[in-house]
């Protein structure tokens, strides 16, 4: 059996995957309604701009060339790392980013830090005593977890933690010490979620002879739980992980602005509401290709870590 | 202020603590300074970010300031900064503990005053004008010491004397003419104001504004937010760098103490901008260490924040606080005295049914304003009274009226029939209309809901459109029948020349139904040429009267009040007339 | 305690799945020190069920009634505590795939180790080495870091019976060892299982691989013993006429029981009235269908013991 | 992805479809009959019973505008079943035509199709929606096209894997070689099996539709006032929280027993197909 590696064609495939994305997201801006000259000046709060000023800002936005030299103009600048500058502010967008990027990091490491926490001992007692009623406790609390759109539960923790109870503050700082409302906002619908995948590959891996071999040399549950099915689960979970990344950089958006959380996701609604169009570009791009690296990294891992899984499929 | 919100500044303080000082390093390091002083700077703040106390943060935003300042001075102008403010009035003896936060929903994009939206220091204590309106209506002297027309082409403006920019810099002739120039030249708000304006010194105090035409607006011009702020126009173009089309970064202007308010900008990100106490400020020190402006989008998280102590005022809440904030003891909701703005609802002369005087003039009628503004809106908006709210204008006749059944008689005369309370019909065609709305406003939102609803007994049906592309969708012809949204008559100081001429002549850029009115257009060019009062005031009238019940060429639903919502500290906060939010006299209640 | 000589002692076992499948019907087998016993039949037969009730594996709400005494102690009324204990100590087991019975994230060593560590010890310095080694592994002390999908089946199978018996256990049970295998190597797992413990129970269906490395061979039939004999007088002459039908098809691994049976095996969710195999019997008399034949010098057939 | 223990799941799977489908039937049933007997206008302003109390005349109470909020309820709920509908109708519509078009056609047009397929999947689709419904601008048309554009790519790909795998099935190869064309073997074999399987996904999906609808109108970016939807109520009465908690409560729970029942009734029925196709 040989160790499965990244090959050049799977790199290559992926920077044409890429490529198609950023011509997707580019021509967003051909969808958008209106002149973008006037929406620019929308954007830049002149909402009845003079004739001079509509020209100015069509010469900014290079809308005398050609789409397709618009695009790859566009396209050379992403390259070089310049996603143009956000319509209202006239900085450049991944500055913009730059100052939001530490608030969105800090919630996603303790997203992720609430999921786990909640969700590996959660599965391991599910698993441990499967089709009995922890497990079944768990199943319907992962079904109402699922069911729990993150803005309706920010909401209720703003109103019920913060205001009647006192804890935390309604404007977020962006910091650690406020991190747990959003975070908790965030982390149940993918707990519910991932406790309800981890549970089945956990049952999975018990349900194997690998288990049963353990069992037989003398090994009791738990040992069982912890040192096989629950890496073993993990590891053929690692590229669903990766897809949740997906999933939360879209629920972060809607999160953060809910509660205010000085973020990328919220700058994002912000700019979505102000029709800040290469903010939203920019945005999209950056997550797809953090995305698409997430998803292949973790994919790549799990097949370094166990090979037979590349075969199966 | 609680314990909660110290720490909140705290914290978003300690986030900008290297920003700030880098900044500082930045603006001492490129003045070519004594490295001496530079790095005592940094080192003040440096230590600053290891005591957290609130105190000593606030104290430090107004040190920094000062120090950023003076420093500054010193190497680039090699003058010795203000120690003693030349003040008529000490302000107030005792300085609070803490900055004053601010909510607020729009996003501070710029601070040089060229740059589009680049009028929001005026807001936050910031920007100064020669001239200011005060809550009474009327115009006052602020930087200038007086403004006179000495003829109908010549203004001459007199500088109040003693007056220094942040950066310790005097405020002269050569400034304030440098100031009305640039504004004139390269921001058009400015230059539709005073068109072909120029600014010349005639002393060492004095300058000379000359215009091509009579124009009776400089005065208000001069007042107007945003258009025409002094500020140090070197200091501004210098750390702009050589391109003279665009106007400078915020990044770069931080700390440059361009400006001569009583509060100036010491950090600036896109979300939130800390102005600090100006220290040698003209009237006097400052009665605060600082103002935070933060935006938060959500109107609730605004209202929960104060509620909840976690800052002062929450600027443009829902009129539906009003009814809320019941507790004396919690935050208060307080609006302005005057209602100024006016929330207007255009009408397409181009195409049916507004095509008809009758019509318009049938749904101008049918609406119940007293309704609008007190139970739509709670009472929070005033009731429209015609194109003036009567406090700005005294003395102009109130024109707006509902009269149901002189409603339905127009209609009726104009042709279209009702069958029991359907929709009317003329010859097989409905009678409907829509209402365009702009997104972004929950005011305009409520209400073109309710006029939907008030509209439907007389037979018209009502569609609301909600665009995205809201200016585009007004030049189709085709596209619209009724507008509604925030553009009032008077300009935000209070002043009718500008919004005369966008919407009420043949060439207004927002003449958005098209109307064409040879009198209206003779009546603006005598506005411009008006000499007194009592002749403005039967310029304005006249025009009242025609465009609100003659030709109905537009409706002006409600008048809307600034409202804000204030903290238990701040319980005696007056809401600004002209949305002038913070001012030297903003502190807290004693 | 019956008699010391006597490792396994299986007593009209019967097990019934959660399923309702009654997987095996009063099955008595002995298998003694120093003895080495197949058990025969096809899938479905019962044979896996024999292996996983000794091991104390069958699943949750399975009921099982009868006694199953492995080394003085009846695994069936231990506690899930004790008969833990005996598991990997006492009792040795060796799976079906060798693949499958490795934890691919761990290297080969620490799958080794995990006989000892899961039983709350360390192996001693050397004897994982050592164990591979003498089963056959070259340069084991290199190899064990690599992981399992590294090793070939014959390597890996080595290295489950080295974990299978790391305690040296007193009954060694081996499912199906070598259907994973190819014959030559498979022959060589059987030496190897035959030289380290000191009684053997294999499960299997392949009745010519197992018959000369074995004692003794049980053949099962939908849940019953039908003949229990020495290996070379049932590959000789075997008497049922099921066990007939076995010998006479060429099994291969993957292959269903072939030319000489018609019919299926019975529903082992239903009682069977009289013998199992009936049905299919070719030589089946009416007594045959109403009444169960009881073991009779080791062979479970009215025809054949009348005949006698 | 979905990772095994299916068959261990079967009878909470059960119990799951039953509790799912009661709840669905009573909101349905609810939304249907309420609109035919409800007659209070979810549109008619009272303005003098602005933000009262739940009463039998108003049973939910009434928002900021003295509108019903039980009328307004019923209203949303008819609006959010049916937009979700549109949109999953969608997706299913557009991705049987390509992906049996991909899966037929192969060559060109197949690697084309698997192309931009893999592409839009690149994308995230909670982002990708938002990002639409931003660039086009608020409104049901948008967020109907946003959500059809976020959803259909994987459809396709799993109709057109379906069609490939239909393609050598014994009963399309018979019908080939009885002389039928493609058109009729494709419609009489291969799109009816591809169809129950894109409803079935479909099901699983409606849940997350019906949350980001409400998630989006919540945002102000779906439903506009005075349009009432769930979500688009809860961001309009959540100022009130303190005051009017009660215009909360119904949207809340509405969204929530929805999401649940047609996440239960999406997952047992996965369930049953994944068994199917695993025996």
């Amino acid at each position: 059996m040989r160790l499965w590696r990244p090959g050049l064609s799977r790199i290559v495939q992926l920077i044409v995957t890429l490529w198609g994305a950023s011509v997707v997201i580019w021509s967003m801006i051909l969808l958008a309604p209106g002149d973008p000259a006037r929406r620019l000046l929308i954007a830049r709060g002149i909402p009845d701009p003079l004739a001079e000023d509509v020209a100015a800002a069509r010469r900014e936005l290079r809308l005398d060339q050609p789409v397709v030299v618009r695009y790859v103009r566009w396209l050379g600048d992403v390259v070089r790392g310049d996603f143009g500058a956000s319509w209202r502010t006239n900085r450049s967008v991944l500055s913009e980013f730059g100052d939001r990027f530490g608030a969105t990091a800090v919630l996603g490491v303790a997203t992720m830090v609430f999921v786990v926490v909640f969700t590996v001992p959660m599965t391991l007692i599910a698993a441990r005593w499967r089709e009995r009623w922890p497990d079944k406790v768990m199943q319907v609390g992962s079904s109402i977890g699922t069911s729990l759109p993150s803005f309706l539960v920010s909401l209720v923790l703003l109103h019920v933690v913060v205001l009647e109870w006192g804890w935390g503050q309604v404007l977020s700082d962006g910091s650690v010490g406020s991190v747990w409302l959003p975070a908790s906002a965030l982390s149940i619908g993918v707990a519910a979620t991932w406790t309800r995948l981890l549970r089945g590959g956990m049952v999975g891996v018990l349900d194997t002879s690998l288990a049963d071999i353990c069992r037989s040399r003398g090994a009791g549950p738990w040992r069982i739980m912890t040192r096989v099915a629950l890496p073993n689960a993990l590891v053929r979970f690692l590229p669903f992980m990766a897809l949740t990344v997906g999933a939360l950089v879209g629920g972060a958006a809607v999160v953060e602005s809910v509660v205010d959380w000085p973020g990328m996701g919220a700058y994002l609604v912000d700019a979505i509401n102000a029709r800040d169009l290469p903010v939203i570009q920019a945005y999209v791009l950056l997550a797809t290709v953090a995305y698409v690296v997430t998803a292949n990294g973790a994919d790549v891992l799990a097949r370094r870590l166990d090979p037979r899984l590349g075969i199966e499929r | 202020m609680t314990q909660r919100s110290n720490l909140a500044f705290t914290q978003s303080r300690l986030r900008w603590r290297t920003t700030l000082a880098v900044i500082a390093l930045a603006g001492v390091v490129g003045a070519a300074c004594s490295s001496d002083d530079s790095s005592s700077t940094v080192a003040d703040s440096a230590t600053t970010v290891a005591d957290t106390t609130a105190e000593t943060v606030a104290e430090t935003v107004a040190e920094t300031v000062a120090e950023a300042a003076a420093t500054t001075v010193d190497s680039a102008d090699n003058t010795t900064p203000v120690s003693d403010p030349s003040s008529t009035d000490p302000g107030s003896a005792e300085v609070a503990d803490d900055p004053l936060i601010v909510l607020n929903s729009y996003e501070i994009a710029f601070i040089d005053p060229v740059a589009s939206g680049g009028f929001w220091l005026y807001d936050f204590g910031g920007q100064e004008n020669l001239l200011e309106r005060k809550d009474d209506g009327k115009l006052h002297p602020w930087i200038a010491e007086s403004v006179e027309r000495v003829d109908p082409l010549t203004w001459t403006i007199t500088v109040r004397d003693g007056i220094t920019y942040g950066n310790g810099g005097e405020v002269d002739a050569e400034g304030v003419a440098a100031s009305i120039n640039r504004q004139i030249a390269e921001r058009s708000g400015s230059r539709n104001l005073i068109p072909g304006g120029v600014a010349t010194v005639s002393g060492p105090l004095e300058v000379m504004l000359t215009t091509p035409e009579p124009n009776a607006g400089v005065a208000d011009a001069l007042a107007e937010r945003g258009a025409f702020p002094v500020y140090d126009v070197d200091a501004v173009v210098a750390a702009d760098g050589v391109d003279e089309d665009t106007f400078a970064d915020n990044d770069l202007l931080i700390g440059t103490g361009f400006l001569t308010g009583p509060y100036q900008p010491v950090e600036f990100s896109a979300d939130e901008m800390t102005l600090g106490a100006y220290a040698d400020y003209w009237q006097g020190t400052p009665p605060l260490p600082g103002v935070v402006v933060r935006r938060v989008i959500d109107e609730q998280a605004r209202m929960l924040a104060v509620q909840n102590g976690e800052a002062d005022l929450n600027l443009y809440p829902p009129v539906e606080a009003a009814r809320l904030l019941t507790n004396a003891d919690g935050p208060q909701f307080k609006a302005s005295t005057i209602a100024l703005q006016g929330v207007t609802m255009d009408l397409n002369l181009q195409s049916a049914p507004f095509d008809d005087v009758k019509v318009r003039q049938a749904l101008a009628l049918a609406l119940d304003y007293d309704m609008l503004a007190n139970d739509v809106l709670d009472g929070v908006f005033g009731v429209a009274t015609g194109l003036y709210p009567e406090p700005v204008v005294p003395g102009i006749v109130e024109r707006s009226t509902t009269d149901p059944e002189r409603a339905s008689a127009l209609l009726d005369e104009a042709g279209w029939v009702q069958d029991g309370d359907g929709v009317r019909t003329r010859g097989g065609e409905k009678l409907s209309f829509t209402i365009l709305r702009a997104a972004q406003d929950p005011e305009t939102n409520s209400l073109a809901i309710a006029i939907q609803e008030l509209v439907k007994p007389f037979g018209f049906e009502v569609e609301l459109l909600t665009s995205e592309d809201f200016f585009t969708v007004l030049e189709d012809p085709e596209a619209w029948d009724a507008t509604i949204f925030l553009t009032g008559l008077m300009s935000s100081s209070g002043a009718p020349y500008g919004p005369f001429f966008n919407k009420l002549t043949t060439e207004g850029p927002n003449n958005n139904g098209k109307f064409s009115d040879p009198e209206l257009d003779a009546l603006y060019l005598d506005l411009l040429a008006s000499e007194t009062d009592d002749e403005r005031l039967e310029i304005l009238d006249r025009t009242s009267e025609i465009v609100v019940t003659e030709q109905a060429y537009l409706i002006i639903t409600t008048f809307k009040r600034y409202v804000v919502v204030v903290s238990p500290e701040y319980s005696d906060y007056v809401v600004s007339n002209f949305r002038r939010h913070v001012t030297f006299d903003t502190a807290p209640a004693a | 305690m019956t008699n010391a000589s006597v490792v396994l002692d299986i007593a009209t076992l019967d097990v019934t799945y959660p399923n309702g499948t009654n997987a095996l019907r009063g099955v008595s087998l002995r298998v003694g020190t120093g003895e080495r016993l197949a058990v025969i039949g096809e899938s479905g037969c019962g044979k896996t069920t024999i292996a996983r009730t000794i091991l104390g594996l069958l699943p949750s709400g399975s009921r099982v009634a009868g006694s199953a005494i492995v080394a003085g102690s009846d695994v069936l009324a231990l506690s899930e505590r004790s008969h833990r204990r005996l598991r990997g100590t006492t009792i040795g087991y060796v799976a079906q795939s060798p693949y499958d019975a490795m934890n691919p994230l761990w290297s080969v060593e620490r799958n080794v180790a995990e006989a000892w560590r899961a039983v709350g010890c360390q192996p001693p310095t050397g004897h994982v080495v050592a164990a591979l080694e003498r089963l056959g592994i070259n340069d084991a002390a290199a190899r064990i870091r690599q992981r399992p999908f590294a090793w070939s089946g014959g390597m890996l199978q080595r290295a489950a019976i080295a974990a299978a018996t790391a305690h040296r256990p007193a009954l060694l049970v081996a499912d199906e060892p070598t259907s994973a295998l190819d014959a030559e190597l498979a022959s060589d797992i059987l030496e190897l299982l035959d030289s380290t413990s000191v009684a053997l129970l294999i499960i299997t269906h392949d009745v010519h691989l197992v018959a000369q490395h074995v004692h003794r061979i049980v053949v099962c039939y939908a849940g019953r013993i039908v003949e229990d004999r020495a290996a070379l007088d049932i590959c000789e002459q075997p008497r049922h006429p099921y066990t007939r039908a076995l010998l006479a098809a060429r099994i291969e691994p993957g292959r269903p029981l072939g030319v000489p049976l018609d019919g299926d095996p019975p529903d082992l969710s239903q009682p069977i009235v009289g013998c199992s195999f009936a049905p299919r019997c070719p030589v089946a008399v009416e007594r045959c269908l109403t009444e169960q034949p009881g073991l009779v010098d080791g062979v479970a057939c009215h025809v054949v013991n009348d005949r006698g | 992805m979905r990772l095994g223990g299916i068959g261990a799941r079967r009878r909470t799977g059960r119990i799951g479809l039953i509790v799912g489908v009661v709840i669905a039937v009573l909101m349905i049933g609810t939304v249907v009959i309420g609109s035919i007997t409800w007659d209070l206008s979810p549109s008619a302003l009272s303005l003098t019973k602005k933000l009262e109390r739940p009463s039998w005349q108003h049973p939910l109470g009434t928002d900021s505008f003295g509108r019903d909020q039980f009328a307004r309820l019923l209203d949303g709920g008819r609006r959010s079943l049916s937009i979700a509908a549109v949109i999953l109708a969608g997706v299913v519509t557009i991705s049987l035509a390509l992906g049996v078009l991909a899966g037929l056609a192969g060559g060109v047009v197949d690697s084309a199709i698997s192309r931009v397929v893999d592409v839009l999947l690149s994308i995230p689709s909670t982002l990708l929606a938002l990002a639409l419904v931003g660039v086009l601008g608020p409104g049901l048309v948008s967020l109907m096209i946003a959500m059809i554009t976020s959803l259909w790519a994987g459809y396709t790909r799993i109709a057109r894997s379906l069609t490939i795998a239909a393609r050598n099935r014994g009963d399309v190869l018979a019908a080939r070689q009885a002389g039928r064309g493609w058109v009729a073997t494709t419609r009489g074999h291969i799109v009816p099996g591809v169809v129950s399987q894109l409803l079935v996904l479909a099901t699983l999906d409606i849940g997350g539709v019906l949350a980001a609808i409400a998630s989006l109108s919540f945002l102000g970016l779906g439903v506009q006032s005075p349009d009432a939807e769930w979500g688009s109520m809860l961001s309009e009465s959540r100022l009130f929280l303190t005051n009017a908690p009660w215009l909360l409560a119904a949207p809340t729970a509405a969204i929530v027993l929805t999401v649940l029942a047609a996440n239960l009734i999406g997952e047992s029925m996965h369930d049953r197909l994944v068994m199917e196709r695993t025996r």
